[in-house]
Formats: structure tokens, C-alpha cells, sequence
């Protein structure tokens, strides 16, 4: 009872937050809910069913090219090509997880081959001519209307579908754990041997569990697209942008609801925090702010290894999913 | 003659160049408690892994309710109606008492409701019913073997394999989970194949035994009559010696 | 090209008004003009570093050269750490902290993502180097780049060759363009592919190779320039690929007439020169390059060699240059608009017309897109490990020198 | 056809400099079972440490490389001791956490400090080659092939034939026996550390004489050391120098026969293939 009150504060929070704060916070926000969402998606696989992916960018930048290509070649809005989107990146997860989990490429070896599929696709994007390859990928700029279908409008706009997302993939991913296949998730992630001996047909789980990872990471993907109204391979499908969508989870809390919110939270106003201090104290040499912030995560690593969320749970008297 | 519930046809598997099971064939009837029993080494676990679809045997077939399961998955095997334990117990750490067993429970409930219910009734059988919400990870090891017992019999099997669950329980807690076995077995009917080293739960539970050595079956019969087989005999003496 | 390079007499007689006036005024009314803020945001980390820390030395004395031109601003910099998510949040915190317009961002996903968030704040922002075409053909309207698209860059690069081969009396016969599979490098590609059959070059382009700028190892690559048999190189690096690309070609013995980028950063680096010693000598870059025998660019150059002597203004002069002439743009408009409004400066940018500026070519005036059409280019070879003019000869403080020796008999 | 002989020999050259850069990568998995996410990192760290000591005493990196592997050394076994040590057997996501904020520290820390410029380090045979027959061989790599041959050869006999190797073996074949037999494990896997460390630095002081130092190289150096290690095989001295030459000789002639850019497509199908039908790498250990 006391979790959900505390959530829906935040969330009313969240909600009138725009009227009263500057577009610089705004612009802040969007992105804490942006890799919070992708932090919840990504927390399906290793969070719920204990599978490690090193190479989530993939999802994102697939998505993001899918939905921006059929909007600037067909005019297909936003929304609706979230739908090819999310399939392109659903059979690319499914593609690798049955690949992985059918040769048993189990723990490291699977992180490992999830980066090398994310780093093929990036090689290949850079080379795709129809998606304009390494010179990137540029959706025309629209002046003056909002539309929420399209995607198209002012920050306010995104903010809210950013919120809109991660409260949406929050509640689905609360509603999933209390389902036969959340179940059967957190058994696998426990021990994969004893929830085959309990029923548990561990590859489809697994799959289910990449395919709803995959296209939860792909839409976040789509709302990039639109957002940054450009893309380029590198970026995109690069290694630190997956590593990036990891950092909050597992620093808040890993396979728990909260975590890659607190987790998002943490560390985008510890980084933009870190810089303003030391702009103030003028210290801002390059390279100082990136320091502190690896010390912080060391940090906290050493001292909160399962993350900040089950601490915090425990301090406020909550329950640790929250 | 009583009616089969699972027939096991020649069995085989070696690991490397080692028959660890080798043509090894028996029944166990509708409603028995039978005991397999062998020095360490002779094949236990892997004939439970075999009937159990942790692994495909080389040769042989098994048979449920003459159906032919043989190289099903574990997953499938325990949809067939084969609940089993690990020789280490191997609980769902991070999650509750309830939670783990209602993962099993899930095998033959409706919903996650229903699991939970049936769960709870089980643990309730197996002295649990007041750590339903500790974490597994913070039971002792006779509590730990009792979960693992529970997680089994929560998938609601026709036949359940119970891998050594007395090892390590102190006598008086042996007593006690040789009494609820026995109670299950007597008042639901249900068939019980244990792989156990602890004699004095084997006779008290088991109507009949098999006996395995160097992957062998040896000698299938009556209690008291296999415990005095010579053959018998000398394997667990060979077995002593060493 | 000739008339480009040489400042008019006009823009000399406004320039020296412009001081005059500046030092008539009475000091406390100059002092009590409110100065512009103008927000810079150059990837000063990350992958991008170097180039972005160059820029920023441009960023570092242009108050003291704008102020000496009358133009009185305040400079907030950022470091958007060569990450498009920072770019972004980096753009709305300047302009939240109240900078009316914005200056960078030397790469092209930053400029874009910088570019939304203008767009959508009415806050102009003048690019100092970014050459991807599609920025000024996505449809913003606060966007103004004064400096080349890739397209425009090839162009130049390509026609300055030729003028090269006239001058030298010496055309190779084949040639071959290797070039990073970069966003920059790509768009090279696309250039060159569109323009080369276009421009009646006097030596056919027997192929084109892609590499990755990552690569750790470039020995392949120089195997199969070397083996097309083309004695011409047509190059276009990222940076520090330009080193292992040039040590590659020493040791594989391969000596073509002429390395020559249409534009590509790389070859003017200082860390070039340090790496290769010697071997750095005679490449050649054509790009937009300072106007020398401009005042302004004397002025600039001064203001840096005092500011930071370890490092030589021939060398940063491009970025340098660049972007100091997007702040120079940015006051400029201001002035004229005599407002420190976002919006007035948007729509006095629109009329911009800067005849003394810093760099190679004619005003600084922007097209309905925001593009400056009107940057020119020079042949920069590297002379006794120094970036020197030598095309057009209006600006050429030295000779081109073409073919260019053999490895052998340099030192590193 | 002779192009081929060159290229093939290139690509067997670099490929011999990729394992040696993966050696130490392989080193520490082996034993302590921790996937060092900082190697390219600490690779970086030796080349500039190289680049320094050419600068102040103009030392050669190749009279410099045993003080830079002892420093190295020192840096891994304060590593292990004090970081790494209390992350063994915990999740595989905890220890990619912890080495990930070290790597960020590391790389951060010598941009702070040297800045983003490639430092390069001169020496005279930079640019020399050695013609043999029709095929031109580049001095330094064949020094650097030379050194991780010779690296490679070392650290087989340390492990097969010393006390103390065969010591971390045991560690690393049957943790359990190692302790039941009463060695220090915990010393153990921090000499290990250090070892593998020390032939990281190692590496990067030969490193520096083929690439110029730059923080931001440590990012591609750990990609392509993985790369190498999964392929050859974790854990194993000449797995990795097959792996790199496999890496090599493909490389070259992906990127001689197709477009020289899609070459790493050919470094990752390869990974990708390695993963699904040989985990244990060609030359690894099957478990």
C-alpha cells in the first residue's frame, strides 16, 4: 500500500512537473524517462529471466531506423510504425536468443554474442545506402503543429509520451511478474534446471522474454527517432549506447520494478549535477566530470552491488518490487 | 499384477566412453514406493535423470502410463507427470518460500491464484506453512530439502522422483518426512521413486527395491530379501574396502 | 577566387569606421552596452576531443578580438562529451541559463540534435563546422551554417586540383580515393561519385575504397591503393587514421605524386606532425583556410599565439577560424539588429553580410536555408611540417610543390 | 599473386600483434574467472606510460617494456587485492559493473591528463622494413609478432613448469582442491591478476610503437581483444595467437578481396560462429 502511494506521488509529480520547470529540467526529465524506459525493457531479459544482453542498441536502432525510414519514405506516422518496428526488432531478438539458447551460449558468451550481432548490424547500417549508411539518417523538422500520432511537436510532447512509455512498461511489466510466465522467468533466472524439473519449458520463456524486451527496447528506439530527428550507426547501434541502457538497472536495483527509474534517476542528475558543480567551481576539464562519475559507480558497485532500490525499499519500508 | 505406471526399457547412457547407465530396465506400479538403491557411483542419479528428461538416453525407453516419453525434456517429462528432486537441492534463492513453490504449483494450476493456493497447502503439508514468506535463500538445509520436496510435489506428479531428500536431516526430521511421505503415499495414492542411503527411511517407506552397482541392475525385490542378497552384499562391502 | 580572397576596399573603409567609432565612444558607454551571451557547445571528450578542444581555443580568445571589433560578448562552453543525449539537454541548459544564440558543435549528430532544440526555442544557432548537407535541407529556420556542405567542399577540392596540375605543369595519370566509412567520409563519397564524372578531371578515378576509421590496422589498405597501380591519392581521414595511413604508405614504399583530401580533418593536426615528423611533409589538404593577408585573421592569430603559446595558430587555424567567425557572425547580427533578442538576431542573420572575415572566400551571407554559399577553398600543403598556402596563388605564401619526393631521405 | 604473399603475411603479422594484445585478457579469465572489461583501458595506461618514459629519459619502449610490465604488475595485483577480490563468484553483471567504472576512471583520468592529442613515441626503425624474397615486411610488427610469440612461449612454460604456475593452474582446473589442499588462493588469483596485467603492459609498450596513444583507443582495443579471446579460446596462450591470426589473415583478405570497412563484419560473423558451435574456443578447453 505504502509503495503504491508512493508512486503515485511521483507519477503526479512527473505529471505536473512541466508547469513548473524550465525546458533545460524538461529536457533533462525526458531523458531520465527515456533510458529509464529502456532500462525496464532491458530489465525484462536480465532483470526478470537472468539473461545478460550487452548489445540493447541494437533494438534501439533498429526501431528507430524502421519507424523514421517508413515515415520520411511513406508518411506512415509515428505510432503506426512502431508496429513494423517493434517486429523488425522482435524477430532480430528471437533470431539471436533462439540462436544462443538453442546452442547453449549461456551468461558472459551470450553478452558477448548479443555485441557481436549488435555490432554486425552497425557495421551493415553503415553500409546500407537506402538508410544513408554512415552519413546518417535525417527526418525532416516540422514547424508548428503538434501531433501526437506523427510525433511530431514540441518537447512538452515528448516528455509526456516519454512518461506515458515508462509508466506504461512499468505497469506491464508489474502486471507480467504476477503472470505463469513471470513465474517462470524468475524461476529460470533463479535456476534454470529446476524450473525445467517444475514445469517450466525454459526456451520458450526465454523467448518470450527477449521478444518482450526486444520490442519494448525497439519503441524506445521509435521515440529517439523522433526526438533527435537524426541517426547515425555509430551512435545508434554503438556499444556505449548499450551499455548506457544498463547502467540504470543495474544501479537501482536489478529485477526490480523501481530499479531503472531510481537507477536513471541517479545517475543522469549525478552526471549533470557533477558538471554544473565543477563549472562552478571551475574545475570543468574535460575528462573530470566522466572520472567522478566512474568513481560514483564504483562506489556505489562496491557498496550496493544489488543496487540502490532494494536499500532504499528497505529504509522506506517498502516492499523491495515496489 | 499390480497396473504400470512407468516402465523403464533398457536403459543406457555412457559420458564419455563410461556407461554410467547400462541396459538398465524396471517398473514401478501404480501407488508403490519403490527404493533404487547402489554405492555412489552406480547410476542413481542418472537413471533419475533419464526417466526425468534432464538428459536423452543412449538406448532404452521410458514408458508413462504406457505412453512413450523417452527423450522428453524435463519440462515435458514433468508435464507428463514426473515431479522430481535434486540431489543438491536447488531452490529459486532469491525468491519466497511461496513463490518457489508455487512455481511447481503452476505446472497444474489455472492461474497464478490457484498456484499460490495449492502452494500454500503444500508447504502446510511439509511444516512450512510459517516461512511461506522468508526467502529461500534464507532456509537451513533440512528446511531447504523439505522446499525441494514441496516444489516437486507441488507440479502435482503421478510420479514423484525424490533424489536422496534424507541426507543430512537429523533422525528425528528423517522420521518425520518418512511419515508425510508415507501419508501421501497411503491416503492420495501417490508413487514414489527414492533414491535414498539413509536404510532406515528405505525400509520403513519402500515396498519394494532395485539395486544398481556400476550402472548395473544387481538384484529387484522385496526389502527384506535384497538387503540379504549376496550380490548385494558384496557391492556395498567391495564398496567399504575401498 | 581572386576577388574572394582580397578584402575590399570597402569592407576595409567599414572595418576602420567601425574602429574609429568603437574608440570615440565614451568608455562608460561602451562598458554599460549589455553583451551578448553567446552559449558554445564543442565536444571537448570523447572521440571527438581533439578536434573539439581546438575549436574551443578559438572560443577561448574571440571576447577579446570581438571586443576589439567593437562586439562586446559573453561566453558560456560547454562539453557535450561526443554524445548526441548531452548535445541535446547541454543546448536547453544554455539557453535556459539565458544564451541568445548558440555556437557549434564540429560534428554533425551534435549540430543536428543541437539544431531541434533551437528550432523549437527560437534561438538561432550558427554552426561553426558541421558539413553534412542535410542540416541546412531539413527545414529549420534558426540554423545558419557558415561553412561548407561536403558537397560544396568536393567541389572546391576537386577544382583546386586541376588549378594544381596547371600550375605545376605535372598530371598523374590514375587515382584512387580511400576514405574513412564515416559520416564525413561517406558523404566525401557521395560528393565525389556524383561530381568527378561532372568536373572533366584530367585523370580517371580507378577506385574507391572504404575504411573503417576504427580499424586498428591499415596495412591492407595501403596494399590495395598501392596495388591499383594509381599515382594519385585522393584521401579523406577522420584524424588520427591520417598518421597510420601516411606511416602505412613509408613503410609499403608507396609513393604516389600526390595525398591530397578534399577537405577532410586529419592532415593539419598537429598531432600529424608530431607523429610523422618529415613524413608529414608535402601532403595536401584543400579546404577553407584562413585569409592571412586578412587584418582580422592577423588580429586572431595574434590574440592566440598570446594566449597559448604551446600550440601554433597555423595549425588550429581552421577551427580556429571557423569558429570564431560563427561568433563573429552571431555578434555581427546582434549589432545590426541592436538587440540581444533571439529572434531580432534570427532575422538580422538572415541579412548577414560580413566582408572582413577570417576565412578563404567571398561575404558571409546566408541563403534561405541558412547556407553560406560563398566559402571558399585553398590548396594547404604541408611545408617543413607547417600548413602552408600555396593555391591560389592570390593567398600562396609558397610554391606547390608536385609530385612530391619520395619517401626516402626523410626523416620522421 | 605476390600481392597475396604480402597480404597473407600482413595479416599474419598483425594478427600475431592482436594476440599479443589479447594475451592478458586471457591470462586473467583463465585462472580468476573475471572478464577484465578495463583492458583496453589498462593497455592504453602502459602505452602512455611508455610515451612518458621515451619523452623524459628518450628510453626506447623496448628497454622500457620490463619496468612498464612490473608497474603494470603492481597496478593488477592492487586491482585484484582491493577490487576485484570481493566480486569472485559474484554475478557476471556485478564484475562487468565494477570493471566498467574502473575502465571509465582510467580513461577519463588520461584524457584529463594528457589530453585527447595521440601521443606518438619516435624510434629509428619506425619506418624500416625488412624485404625478404618478394614480400616487404614491416620492422616493428615483426618485433611486436616477435615479442608475443616469445610472450606467449613464456607464459606456457611459467604455468606448465614453475611451482608457483602450477599452483594457479590448480586454482583454475579445480578451485575447490586448491583450497582443500591448502593454497592461498586469494594470493594466488592476485598474482594472476598481476601477471596478466604485466603482460598487458607489456603489450602496450610494444603497442605504441605501431599506434599512437589515445585514451579513446582503450574502447576498440577491449572489443577486438574479446574478439580474439572467444575465438581462440579463454584461457589459453596459444588460442589467442591463433585466434589473432585468424582475426588477421581474414581481415586482410576481406578487406583486400571486398571493401576494406567491412572487414570487422568478417571479425564478428567469425565471433558469432565461434560462440554457437565452438564456446570454448578453437583452441579452449571444453567444460
Amino acid at each position: 500500500m505504502k509503495a503504491r502511494a508512493l508512486l503515485g506521488v511521483l507519477f503526479a509529480l512527473l505529471l505536473i512537473a512541466p508547469a513548473a520547470i524550465g525546458a533545460y529540467p524538461l529536457a533533462v526529465l525526458i531523458l531520465i524517462l527515456h533510458y529509464a524506459y529502456l532500462g525496464i525493457a532491458w530489465n525484462v531479459m536480465m532483470g526478470f529471466a537472468g539473461i545478460l544482453s550487452l548489445g540493447h542498441a541494437l533494438y534501439v536502432g533498429l526501431g528507430a531506423y524502421v519507424a523514421a525510414a517508413l515515415y520520411a519514405s511513406f508518411g506512415l506516422p509515428a505510432l503506426l510504425g512502431a508496429v513494423p518496428a517493434a517486429v523488425v526488432a522482435t524477430l532480430a531478438g528471437l533470431g539471436i536468443g533462439a540462436l544462443g539458447f538453442r546452442f547453449r551460449v549461456n551468461g558472459v558468451y551470450f553478452a558477448l554474442l548479443t555485441i557481436a550481432f549488435a555490432e554486425f548490424t552497425r557495421i551493415l547500417f553503415d553500409h546500407m545506402g537506402w538508410t544513408g549508411g554512415s552519413s546518417g539518417f535525417f527526418l525532416p523538422v516540422e514547424h508548428g503543429h503538434t501531433n501526437l500520432i506523427a510525433l511530431r511537436g514540441p518537447p512538452i510532447l515528448f516528455y509526456y509520451v516519454a512518461l506515458g512509455m515508462t509508466a506504461a512498461a512499468f505497469v506491464a511489466s508489474h502486471a507480467l511478474m504476477r503472470t505463469r510466465l513471470g513465474y517462470a522467468w524468475l524461476a529460470i533466472r533463479e535456476d534454470a534446471d529446476s524450473a525445467a524439473a517444475s514445469g517450466v519449458d525454459v526456451f520458450r520463456a526465454r523467448m518470450a522474454a527477449v521478444a518482450v524486451s526486444s520490442a519494448l527496447t525497439s519503441l524506445g528506439g521509435v521515440f529517439y527517432a523522433f526526438y533527435y530527428n537524426n541517426m547515425y550507426p555509430e551512435q545508434i547501434f554503438s556499444m556505449a549506447r548499450s551499455i548506457e541502457i544498463i547502467l540504470a538497472p543495474i544501479i537501482g536495483g536489478l529485477g526490480t520494478l523501481f530499479g531503472p527509474v531510481l537507477g536513471s534517476f541517479v545517475l543522469t542528475l549525478l552526471g549533470e549535477g557533477t558538471t554544473s558543480l565543477l563549472e562552478h567551481f571551475g574545475l570543468a576539464a574535460p575528462g573530470a566530470k566522466q572520472v567522478i562519475y566512474g568513481l560514483a559507480l564504483l562506489v556505489i558497485v562496491m557498496v550496493r552491488p544489488a543496487g540502490l532500490w532494494p536499500w532504499l525499499a528497505r529504509r522506506l519500508g517498502v516492499g523491495r518490487d515496489g | 499384477m499390480a497396473d504400470v505406471l512407468l516402465a523403464a526399457r533398457g536403459l543406457s547412457k555412457s559420458f564419455r566412453g563410461l556407461k554410467a547407465v547400462n541396459d538398465v530396465s524396471f517398473v514401478v506400479n501404480k501407488g508403490e514406493v519403490l527404493a533404487l538403491i547402489g554405492p555412489n557411483g552406480a547410476g542413481k542419479t542418472t537413471c533419475f535423470n533419464l526417466l526425468a528428461g534432464a538428459m536423452p538416453p543412449d538406448h532404452g525407453a521410458v514408458i508413462l502410463e504406457g505412453r512413450d516419453i523417452t527423450g522428453f525434456r524435463a519440462d515435458q517429462a514433468c508435464r507428463a507427470g514426473i515431479g522430481r528432486t535434486f540431489q543438491v537441492v536447488k531452490p529459486f534463492a532469491g525468491l519466497s518460500v511461496l513463490d518457489n513453490v508455487a512455481v511447481g504449483a503452476l505446472n497444474a494450476a489455472k492461474h497464478v491464484g490457484e498456484a499460490k493456493e495449492r502452494a500454500r497447502a503444500v508447504l502446510d503439508l511439509l511444516d512450512l506453512g510459517h516461512k511461506v514468506d522468508e526467502p529461500a535463500s534464507s532456509l537451513t538445509l533440512p528446511d531447504r530439502k523439505r522446499l525441494e520436496v514441496a516444489r516437486a510435489l507441488a507440479t502435482g506428479p503421478k510420479l514423484l522422483l525424490l533424489d536422496e531428500v534424507m541426507a543430512g536431516l537429523r533422525p528425528t526430521e528423517c522420521d518425520r518426512l518418512v511419515e508425510i511421505l508415507a501419508g501421501l503415499n497411503r491416503r492420495d495414492g501417490l508413487t514414489i521413486l527414492l533414491i535414498e542411503h539413509v536404510m532406515r527411511a528405505v525400509m520403513k517407506l519402500a515396498q519394494r527395491i532395485v539395486v544398481l552397482h556400476h550402472g548395473e541392475k544387481i538384484a529387484e525385490g522385496a526389502p527384506e530379501a535384497v538387503v540379504r542378497d549376496p550380490a548385494v552384499l558384496d557391492c556395498y562391502l567391495g564398496e567399504a574396502e575401498l | 577566387m581572386t576577388d574572394r580572397l582580397r578584402p575590399s576596399r570597402r569592407t576595409l573603409i567599414q572595418g576602420a569606421a567601425a574602429a574609429g567609432l568603437a574608440a570615440a565612444l565614451p568608455l562608460r558607454a561602451r562598458a554599460q552596452a549589455p553583451a551578448l551571451k553567446i552559449g558554445v557547445i564543442l565536444p571537448r571528450s570523447g572521440y571527438l576531443a581533439p578536434a573539439g578542444q581546438s575549436c574551443q581555443r578559438g572560443v577561448d580568445i574571440a571576447p577579446q578580438v570581438l571586443s576589439d571589433l567593437g562586439h562586446r560578448v559573453e561566453v558560456v562552453s560547454v562539453d557535450f562529451e561526443s554524445n548526441v543525449d548531452l548535445a541535446r539537454t547541454q543546448a536547453e541548459k544554455l539557453i535556459a541559463d539565458g544564451a541568445q544564440v548558440l555556437v557549434g558543435a564540429f560534428d554533425s549528430g551534435g549540430t543536428s540534435a543541437i539544431a531541434q532544440v533551437c528550432e523549437q526555442k527560437a534561438v538561432p544557432l550558427v554552426i561553426n563546422v558541421a558539413a553534412a548537407p542535410q542540416i541546412t535541407e531539413q527545414g529549420f529556420k534558426y540554423v545558419f551554417r557558415n561553412f561548407p556542405t561536403s558537397v560544396m567542399l568536393v567541389r572546391n577540392g576537386l577544382a583546386l586540383m586541376k588549378e594544381m596540375f596547371k600550375a605545376t605543369n605535372v598530371t598523374p595519370k590514375s587515382g584512387i580515393f580511400i576514405h574513412a566509412n564515416d559520416t564525413f567520409g561517406q558523404a566525401n563519397r557521395q560528393a565525389i561519385d556524383r561530381l568527378f564524372p561532372t568536373l572533366d578531371m584530367p585523370f580517371k578515378l580507378t577506385d574507391a575504397i572504404a575504411y573503417d576509421p576504427r580499424a586498428q590496422d591499415l596495412s591492407v589498405e595501403v596494399a590495395k591503393c598501392k596495388a591499383s597501380g594509381a599515382d594519385f591519392v585522393i584521401v579523406t581521414t577522420r584524424a588520427g587514421d591520417a598518421i597510420r595511413l601516411i606511416r602505412e604508405m613509408v613503410k609499403q614504399r608507396y609513393e604516389p605524386k600526390g595525398i591530397v583530401s578534399p577537405g577532410s580533418p586529419g592532415m593539419y593536426d598537429q598531432e600529424f606532425y608530431d607523429g610523422l615528423g618529415g613524413y608529414s611533409d608535402y601532403t595536401i589538404t584543400n579546404l577553407p583556410w584562413p585569409n592571412f593577408n586578412a587584418p582580422i585573421t592577423k588580429r586572431l592569430g595574434d590574440a592566440f599565439a598570446k594566449r597559448f603559446p604551446q600550440n601554433r595558430f597555423g595549425v588550429d587555424a581552421f577551427n580556429v577560424g571557423f569558429t570564431f567567425e560563427a561568433m563573429l557572425v552571431a555578434a555581427d547580427a546582434s549589432k545590426r539588429a541592436g538587440s540581444r533578442d533571439p529572434r531580432a538576431i534570427a532575422e538580422a542573420l538572415r541579412s548577414t553580410d560580413i566582408a572582413d572575415h577570417v576565412m578563404t572566400g567571398g561575404t558571409i551571407s546566408f541563403d534561405a536555408k541558412g547556407q553560406n554559399n560563398n566559402i571558399g577553398s585553398a590548396t594547404v600543403q604541408n611545408l617543413k611540417k607547417t600548413p602552408t598556402v600555396v593555391l591560389p596563388r592570390e593567398a600562396a605564401t609558397a610554391k606547390p610543390v608536385f609530385p612530391m619526393p619520395g619517401w626516402r631521405g626523410r626523416q620522421a | 599473386m605476390e600481392v597475396y604473399l604480402d597480404i597473407v603475411a600482413s595479416g599474419v603479422l598483425t594478427g600475431l600483434v592482436y594476440g599479443l594484445m589479447a594475451l592478458g585478457l586471457s591470462v586473467i579469465f583463465g585462472v580468476v574467472r573475471v572478464v577484465n572489461f578495463a583492458h583496453g583501458e589498462l593497455t592504453v595506461a602502459a602505452m602512455y606510460m611508455a610515451w612518458v618514459m621515451a619523452g623524459s629519459l628518450g628510453a626506447d619502449p623496448l628497454l622500457t617494456l620490463p619496468v612498464i610490465a612490473a608497474a603494470l604488475f603492481a597496478v593488477g595485483y592492487l586491482l585484484q587485492r582491493h577490487l576485484v577480490e570481493r566480486f569472485i563468484g559474484r554475478p557476471e553483471h556485478e564484475q562487468f559493473m565494477l570493471l566498467l567504472a574502473v575502465s571509465i576512471i582510467i580513461l577519463n583520468g588520461l584524457l584529463l591528463v594528457y589530453g585527447p592529442d595521440a601521443r606518438h613515441v619516435q624510434v629509428e626503425y619506425a619506418y624500416d622494413s625488412f624485404e625478404l624474397g618478394p614480400m616487404l615486411l614491416d620492422t616493428v610488427r615483426v618485433y611486436a609478432a616477435g615479442a608475443a610469440v616469445a610472450l606467449a612461449l613464456g607464459l606456457y612454460l611459467f604455468f606448465r613448469f614453475t611451482d608457483l604456475g602450477t599452483a594457479i593452474r590448480a586454482c583454475a582446473d579445480n578451485l575447490l582442491g586448491a583450497q582443500v589442499v591448502g593454497l592461498d588462493v586469494r594470493r594466488l588469483y592476485a598474482l594472476t591478476f598481476g601477471i596478466g596485467c604485466a603482460v598487458v603492459g607489456a603489450s602496450g609498450t610494444l603497442m605504441v610503437l605501431m599506434r599512437d596513444a589515445t585514451p579513446q583507443l582503450a574502447v576498440q582495443l577491449t572489443l577486438l581483444a574479446f574478439i580474439v579471446v572467444i575465438i581462440g579460446g579463454l584461457g589459453s596462450m596459444a588460442g589467442a595467437l591463433v585466434g589473432g591470426v585468424l582475426i588477421g589473415v581474414s581481415e586482410a583478405l576481406a578487406g583486400f578481396l571486398l571493401t576494406p570497412s567491412l572487414k570487422s563484419l568478417f571479425s564478428y560473423g567469425l565471433l558469432i560462429l565461434v560462440l554457437l558451435l565452438r564456446p570454448e574456443g578453437l583452441m579452449g578447453k571444453r567444460t
